[in-house]
Formats: structure tokens, C-alpha cells, sequence
């Protein structure tokens, strides 16, 4: 059996290294670099700048340190480079311990069962569309100059002293501390009503106000109605609900969303949904029986833990296995400062499903780690069925709590009970503590929340 | 068909019990769950599909 | 119904805590600060004086910082007793809110079902003990002068240039990482043939390979024989494997383990076991049926996740309820650098116990977060049984993993399978995904690990 990948991001590498376990044959035909967009473009490269703006913002407030760091964005950019190298070559090593052949090039539909790459053709009994998706562009501005993608953000020549971020999402999010964190002038522009407009709304605020404490200018509700290059800065007409404002900035950041990217395959007359992406069932197979999808060309949640699960589902289908894409949750995580988690459902989508849902919510302040590695501020929320107590959805603002998606995915998976939960010990101090101070909130007996 | 399926009452399993039960052709509404709280493991999954058998004769 | 609680720490605050909820009258006695040594002198002091240091060292190894930072100990130590002092008063806050009654003094047993404080005798239905524990002293190294415990570790006047750690289990592997990670000449002295010895072996090699990396000297299998003051320094001779060695060094911290302390208590003639911890059934009575025993002076393991989790089921208890102290996993972990993670069952245990153990393991160099968080060294070892494939197990070393400890308790306590663990979405890039990625190696077809 013989299977071709096209896109070596999370979906398409992954989906090579399982088929192998499997005894599948795999060509991976990458345009590009393997890791994707995910590991050379978005996901590390914004993690490691990331980390880098926080150790110095640490530094920076950190009383017990002498001697005021500066930033080097240079420096940082560079060490980021050397982390996106070393985790693509590990990528590499991996694809060819696995036995798969890698292609670099474009990938274009052949003749019956066959891609073609620069004129080679290679035959397959199955296709996997793993092109993952390109950016939305904004026609009020075009990108080019000052103005600039999320890729773009990652490689700057220098740190700007001004910016806007067009588009509260995710990556809008993320961008916008980033920069804040080493002390740029920053703009954030959402049209919708509020950040993370997905997300619950208290985590909205949360990170509204998070932002907005330090000195970001957080403008909701509005739109970009033109732009105007001065040379030295981009100037930004704003339509907002208060009428219209201007802003100005050395760089204008678009990160207004992704959309599915077919790209030449879109002319094989898959069934698309109404944003463009590739319908699959369960399997992850499209309506071309012999070509499956996963990843970002499948649709949102744009994630590459999203792609990963759907990839191995794929293949897994190809060699007869009857797995299926279902999992109850897919965690969010937005690695902005503070961190944002959103975990299975909110009490609104609980609503909506039928459930009758109730909350707990615990602040960060009441967990002893977060005060002692001075990161306080923010909370926790638990979504709980009212009646079979089984947990729904955990939604979490701090720093730090990236680490505890996991757990709530795991809460979620194992339909685990608030009941459950009270009684699995979390060690002291870990930022993991509030699990149980949630569980003992929904029961009506928190330990370190005073009860009303 | 993902609204109907995250429906209230749906029938709490692990997810590698759900996976099995997909494989086996299992209706999970059937099986009585021994793990924590009462959800269904993959054991009892197992365990079900195998008292079919040795019953009907048949695959369940 | 009345209780009357000895001792504020972890187990008494949240046992009067919980006793409030079900509607008991409580006294809580307290003979220094709520919180007890956790909050005031140990569990919080020490991770806030090591967040300290880690910001440091973070900072000072960061190619994308200029200016060299140097660490001020007296800043860290007002910090840190800022740290405490907040955590304290939420203790007394939550106490006051919940409607217990604080007494200060040292309580004794008084006549029949009382106690007596400073001349003041308080009635009781049940008492708590929660007097919690004492440091235990090496005759050949008695505490003075240069000579510490633990506590007096985080709030030295200065930062020593050089330290000799006795003991190689939790406490003294943190001082040894706290004092390393500033700078500090240390030697860390373990009697056993390893570091950690309760642990699994591998964690151990791990922990002194990062130790030895930084400069640490660790000397395994030795003894301190002789302790000579030198007025400037203290010169120790140990005796080791290998014959006899000297080490000096400005500061001696003895950091050799604890003991419970049921102090004046000892008089009612409890029975304890032969570490001369308060013996108690699953329900945490003694054998004085209305003496209930939690945290420290009940016995290891010394915890204070253990002590919350044993004085709820005490007062549960007392109010009638069949509440068990009986969890599957308490973990255990050390805040060191790198950090150290040990949750249910090693494979010897779990062979011990009739398992057939099967065990996976995951360098952290697989780990996308981790390498763009420069914390690559480590790895995670996942301990399950070779036929159910319920996990059983998680053993960690790295930087940040103590976050992962909730999660891998509760895989535990739900018996998770590997099979269940792999299906869970564990979001990218964090550190969590390891989980993912064990399971995946315990079935044989790992993503980011060449099969070999
Ligand atoms: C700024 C930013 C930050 C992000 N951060 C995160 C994060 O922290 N966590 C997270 O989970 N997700 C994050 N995402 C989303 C994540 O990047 C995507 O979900 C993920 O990359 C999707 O993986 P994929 O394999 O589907 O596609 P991609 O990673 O986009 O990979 C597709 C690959 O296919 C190749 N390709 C496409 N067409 C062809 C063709 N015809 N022939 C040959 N090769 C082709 C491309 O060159 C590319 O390498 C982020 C996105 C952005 C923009
Ligand atoms: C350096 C160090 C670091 C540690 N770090 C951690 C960690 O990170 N995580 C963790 O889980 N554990 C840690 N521990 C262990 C933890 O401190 C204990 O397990 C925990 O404090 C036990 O709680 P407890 O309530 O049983 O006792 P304690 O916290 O010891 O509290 C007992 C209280 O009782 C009072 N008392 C005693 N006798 C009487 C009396 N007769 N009358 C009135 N009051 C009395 C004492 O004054 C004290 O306040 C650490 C220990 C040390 C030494």
C-alpha cells in the first residue's frame, strides 16, 4: 500500500510516521520546510520569542535583580532561529528514521491515482491533503512595507518601538504581548465586541483588562477603514462605535485569521464547506474515498494538536483500523502573558447542547504558587453538569496555566466528576492546586476560597 | 450528528472504550461501565463483546 | 458537636476549614503563625526564594539580555517574606471567614476530653492533632553558628559563597539547586548511594548528572564524620566510599529529614508506630477514638498536599461521613532545577505489588516547548502494567514539570489506560504533550521518538 502525503506540517509528518508504524509506503511531498507552518513560521518561532520576551520581563520587574536588562531582538531572533532549526532537523531525523521518503517541491494533482512534482510523477492507493491553510487578508490593507503577517513578525530586522495588531484573536493576542512585554508603544484592534471572541467571556475581560494593565491600547468594536504609509509609520483610520479614531504605529501586524488551503488539489472537486475547507467524515476521508484531509485544510480549530490527532486518524483508517476523529475536547491555548486556556465547553455551549451547567470559579490569588512566582493574577472556571456533576469545560487566564490543558482534557475524556476530581491530590505548591479548589468550590466546600 | 452525539446522557466511557466499541461494532448504551463513577473501560467493552460471542455466536 | 484543632499548618487550617462546612464548632490552636512551617518556613518560602533564583538564572544565561544581572539576597529575602506574609493572612482571613475560633499558645492535653492553653482549658467532642513535625539533628552536627536547619536557610542576612547540603532528599536537593542556581560553591552529602533514594533510579542519575552540570560536587554514599568551626568557615570530614575526604565551606545546612511531633500529646499514650508517628486507620482516628491524627506528625510522606487531604477525611469523619484517606497517588515533587516529579508506582513497586510493569520513556529533548524554553534536559518515564495497560506510574525530571504532576495523579486515581492517555489532545507546544507521547511509546508507534 502505498500513500502520499502532501504538506509536511504537524498533520503531514505525523501522518508519514504513523503510516510507517503501520507498514504503510509514504512519500511526504513538502513545498517548503517539514514542521509546516506550525514549527517554522507560528507556533515555535512566536513560543520561543515569547519566552524570550518573558525571561526579560521578569528580569525586569524582579526586585532582587540588579543591573536593568535590555532586550536584544536581534539576539532573540536569532536564539529563536537556532530552536526552530534544531526542532526541524529533529522533524528531519525522524521522517527518515521512519523509512519515508521526503519530496521537496510542489505537489499538483496527476493523472488518476499520482501527484506530480516538478515533472516526476509518483502513484499512490491514498492521498493525504495535509497543505494546511494561508492567511485572511484584510483589503483596507494590504500587506507589503510596514504592513505584515504573522510570519513576518518572527524574522523583524528590529523590534519596533510602535505597533498594531489588526485582529484579537489567538495570534493577535500573542503579538500584542509580545511586544508589550518588551516595552513597545501597542495598538490591539478586534472588531468583534471582545478579544477571543470564541472564548468565554469572563476570559475575555480577564485578558482585556490584563493587557489594557500593561499599557496596551485595547480597541473593541472596530474596524480599519484605511491605512496610510507615512514612510517612517503606518497611520491607521479606526471605524469604531465611538466614531471614527486614529492611530499610528511603526508596524501594523494583520493576524485577522487562516483559511484552508488546497491549493492545486482544490481542482481534484473535493466537497468543500461553506469556508473552503475539505469535508471529511469522522475517518478524516473526504468525498473522494481515496483521499483523506487533516489539519488546517480540514478546517478550523486551527491547531496543530488538532492536526496531529486527525493524521494519525487518517492513516490508522487507510490500513483498515476503525478509529475516528471524536475527541470531547480540543484544548485553545493562547500562549499570550497572561496564558489563556479554554478546555471543552463553556456554560453557554453547555447550555446549548442541553446540559444543565454550572460554574465554579476560583481566583488565581487563592493559589499559593501563582503568589509565589508572582503571577496572581487571573483565575479558573470550571463548567460542571448540574446534575450528573461531570466535568464540561475548565477555562483558565494566568501565567503559567498552559501547562494545566492537559489535565482538563484529560478531565473532559475521562467524563471525571467534580466528585472525582475533589479527591485526586495535587501537589503544593503547583499552580495544578486550583483543580481541587474548583472541584471543592462546585461541592460548596473550597479550603482556599472564603465561602459567601 | 456532533450535537447529537455530545448530547446530555450519553453514555460515559474512556475514550479508548469508546474507540474499541467502534471497532467491535459495540453499543455502548449496552455495556455496564466498572471504572470510576461507573464509566465504561475498555475491560468492560471487552469483556461485553466477548459475552456476545460466547451467547449469540455471533460477532455482536 | 465541638473540635478542637492542635496546630495551624496545612493539616489543621484546612481540617478547621472543612469542620466549619459541616457545621462544627472549631477552636483551632495555634502555638506560632497559621500556616504552619509550610506556609511560614518551608514549602512556600523555599519556592518563592527558587522562582527567585530561577529568574536569575533564566536571565543571566539569556543570549537576548544585555546587561550582566546580579541577584540581591536581601531583596529576594524581603520578597519572599512579602510572599509569606500575604499567603498568612489569606490563611487568617479564610479561618476568620469561616467562622473558627484562633487561639495562640502551645496547647497541652488537659483533664478528660480538653485542652490547655496558657492556663485556659478548651472542652472538646474530637480533637485534631495537626502538630506536625520536627527536623531530625545529626549528633556529630549539632545546629549553631554556621550550622542551619532548613528554616533558617531563607532568611539568611546573606548569601553564602559556598555551602556544604547535608542530606540528598527533597529539602536538601532544593537548597543545593537554590544556592547553586546564585552562584554559590555547593557541596550536597548524601549517606545512601544516591540522591533521592525514595525515587525512581533514574530520576536519581538525572538529577545528579543536572546538579554536577551546574558545579555542584555530590558526594553519594558518605557521612559527615567529624564538624570542625572554623569561625570564617565549617570543615567537614566526611567518610565515603572511598576513604576519607575534607569539604569546607562558609554555610552547613542539615537538611537530613523530619520526625512527628505530637509534643506535649505524647502523654495520652496513642499508640505510634516505630518512627513514632500517631498511628491511625483509613478514617485518620487513632487509637483513641476521639483523636483524629493528619498531616506530618501522622507520618510520612511528609507532604503538604498529604496533610489537606488526611485532615479533610479526619473531620469528615467526625461528622459522620465514610470518607477514606486511600489515594492511589500522592505525588511527590521537588522543586529543584531541573524539578523532580515521582506520581504512583516505580517499576520495582509495582512489581512488588504483583504487577507485571511495563514502562516507556521520553527525553524532554522531544518536546517542542521545551526546547523553546531552553529546557531540554530531562525526560518522563511512564510506569503502566503489561497486561491491562492501566497506567500505574509517572516519573519526571525537567524544568517545569512539576505542573504535570496533577494530570499524571489523576491518570492514576481514574485508571487511565495507555490506550485512553493516547487519545487525550494534549495541546502543542507544551510540555504536557508528553503524555501523549509516552502512550505512544508504551504502544509501540511514538510521533516525536525514532522507534528503534
Ligand atoms: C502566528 C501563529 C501562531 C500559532 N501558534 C500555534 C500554537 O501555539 N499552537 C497550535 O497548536 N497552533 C498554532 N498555530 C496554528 C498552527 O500553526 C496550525 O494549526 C498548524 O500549522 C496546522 O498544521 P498543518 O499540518 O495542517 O499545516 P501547516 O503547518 O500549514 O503545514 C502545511 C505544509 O504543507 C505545505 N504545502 C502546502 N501545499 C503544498 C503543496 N501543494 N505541495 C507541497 N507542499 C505543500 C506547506 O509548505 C506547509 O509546510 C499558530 C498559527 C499562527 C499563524
Ligand atoms: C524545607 C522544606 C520544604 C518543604 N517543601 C514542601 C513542598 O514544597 N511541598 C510540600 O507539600 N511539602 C513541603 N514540605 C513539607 C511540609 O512543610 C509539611 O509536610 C507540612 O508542613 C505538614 O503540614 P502539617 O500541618 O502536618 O504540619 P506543620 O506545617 O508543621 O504545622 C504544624 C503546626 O502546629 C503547630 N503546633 C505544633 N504543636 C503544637 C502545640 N502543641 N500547640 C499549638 N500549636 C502546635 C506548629 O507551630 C505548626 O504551626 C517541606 C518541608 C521542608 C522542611
Amino acid at each position: 500500500m502505498k500513500l502520499v502525503v502532501v504538506g509536511g506540517g504537524p498533520a503531514g509528518y505525523a501522518a508519514a510516521i504513523r503510516a510507517r508504524h503501520l507498514g504503510i509506503d509514504v512519500v511526504l511531498v513538502e513545498a517548503e520546510h517539514v514542521g509546516g507552518e506550525c514549527t517554522n513560521h507560528a507556533c515555535i518561532p512566536s513560543k520561543a520569542l515569547l519566552h524570550a520576551a518573558e525571561v526579560f520581563r521578569a528580569a525586569a520587574s524582579a526586585p532582587w535583580l540588579a543591573g536593568q536588562p535590555s532586550f536584544k531582538w536581534r539576539e532573540a531572533v536569532a536564539w529563536k532561529d537556532k530552536v526552530v532549526e534544531r526542532l526541524r532537523r529533529g522533524i528531519e531525523f525522524l521522517l527518515k528514521s521512519a523509512g519515508v521518503e521526503v519530496v521537496r517541491g510542489l505537489a499538483r494533482p496527476g493523472p488518476g491515482k499520482s501527484v506530480e512534482v516538478d515533472g516526476r510523477r509518483i502513484e499512490y492507493d491514498f492521498l493525504l491533503l495535509a497543505t494546511g491553510s494561508e492567511p485572511v487578508e484584510l483589503r483596507q490593507l494590504p500587506r507589503g512595507g510596514r504592513v505584515v503577517g504573522t510570519r513576518e513578525v518572527f524574522s523583524l530586522e528590529e523590534a519596533p518601538a510602535s505597533v498594531v495588531v489588526v485582529g484579537g484573536g489567538a495570534a493577535g493576542v500573542e503579538a500584542a504581548s509580545l511586544f508589550s512585554m518588551i516595552g513597545a508603544d501597542v495598538h490591539l484592534v478586534e472588531v468583534m465586541d471582545r478579544l477571543l471572541p470564541g472564548l468565554d467571556p469572563d476570559v475575555s475581560r480577564q485578558v482585556e483588562r490584563s493587557l489594557a494593565g500593561r499599557g496596551v491600547k485595547v480597541h473593541t468594536s472596530s474596524e480599519v477603514a484605511k491605512a496610510t504609509d507615512g514612510g517612517r509609520s503606518v497611520r491607521l483610520k479606526l471605524s469604531t462605535r465611538e466614531g471614527e479614531k486614529e492611530v499610528e504605529a511603526e508596524l501594523v501586524v494583520v493576524a485577522v485569521g487562516r483559511r484552508p488551503r488546497p491549493g492545486p488539489f482544490a481542482s481534484l472537486g473535493l466537497e468543500l464547506d461553506s469556508r473552503g475547507a475539505v469535508k471529511t467524515d469522522q475517518s478524516m476521508r473526504t468525498s473522494l474515498p481515496w483521499v483523506y484531509a487533516a489539519g488546517d485544510v480540514a478546517g478550523p480549530p486551527y491547531y496543530a494538536h488538532k492536526a496531529y490527532a486527525q493524521a494519525k486518524v487518517a492513516v490508522e483508517n487507510m490500513a483498515g483500523l476503525k478509529s475516528a476523529y471524536e475527541p470531547r475536547a480540543v484544548p485553545a491555548v493562547i500562549f499570550s502573558d497572561p496564558e489563556v486556556v479554554s478546555v471543552g465547553l463553556t456554560e453557554e455551549e453547555a447550555a446549548r447542547r442541553g446540559y444543565r451547567p454550572k460554574s465554579a470559579r476560583v481566583p488565581l490569588s487563592a493559589i499559593g504558587r501563582a503568589v509565589a512566582t508572582d503571577s496572581s493574577e487571573g483565575f479558573a472556571k470550571l463548567v460542571y453538569d448540574g446534575e450528573s456533576r461531570i466535568v464540561l469545560g475548565v477555562h483558565m487566564v494566568g501565567r503559567g496555566v498552559s501547562e494545566l490543558a492537559g489535565e482538563a482534557a484529560a478531565l473532559v475524556e475521562f467524563y471525571a466528576t467534580v466528585d472525582d476530581l475533589a479527591l485526586v491530590v495535587h501537589p503544593h505548591p503547583t499552580l495544578s492546586e486550583v483543580f481541587v479548589e474548583l472541584a471543592e468550590a462546585a461541592l460548596g466546600k473550597p479550603t482556599h476560597v472564603a465561602k459567601l | 450528528a456532533e450535537a447529537a452525539q455530545q448530547a446530555p446522557r450519553e453514555v460515559a466511557a474512556m475514550p479508548a472504550a469508546r474507540r474499541l466499541a467502534r471497532e467491535l461494532g459495540v453499543d455502548l448504551a449496552k455495556v455496564k461501565g466498572t471504572g470510576p463513577g461507573g464509566v465504561i473501560t475498555v475491560e468492560d467493552v471487552r469483556r461485553y463483546a466477548e459475552e456476545l460471542k460466547a451467547k449469540g455466536g455471533e460477532a455482536p
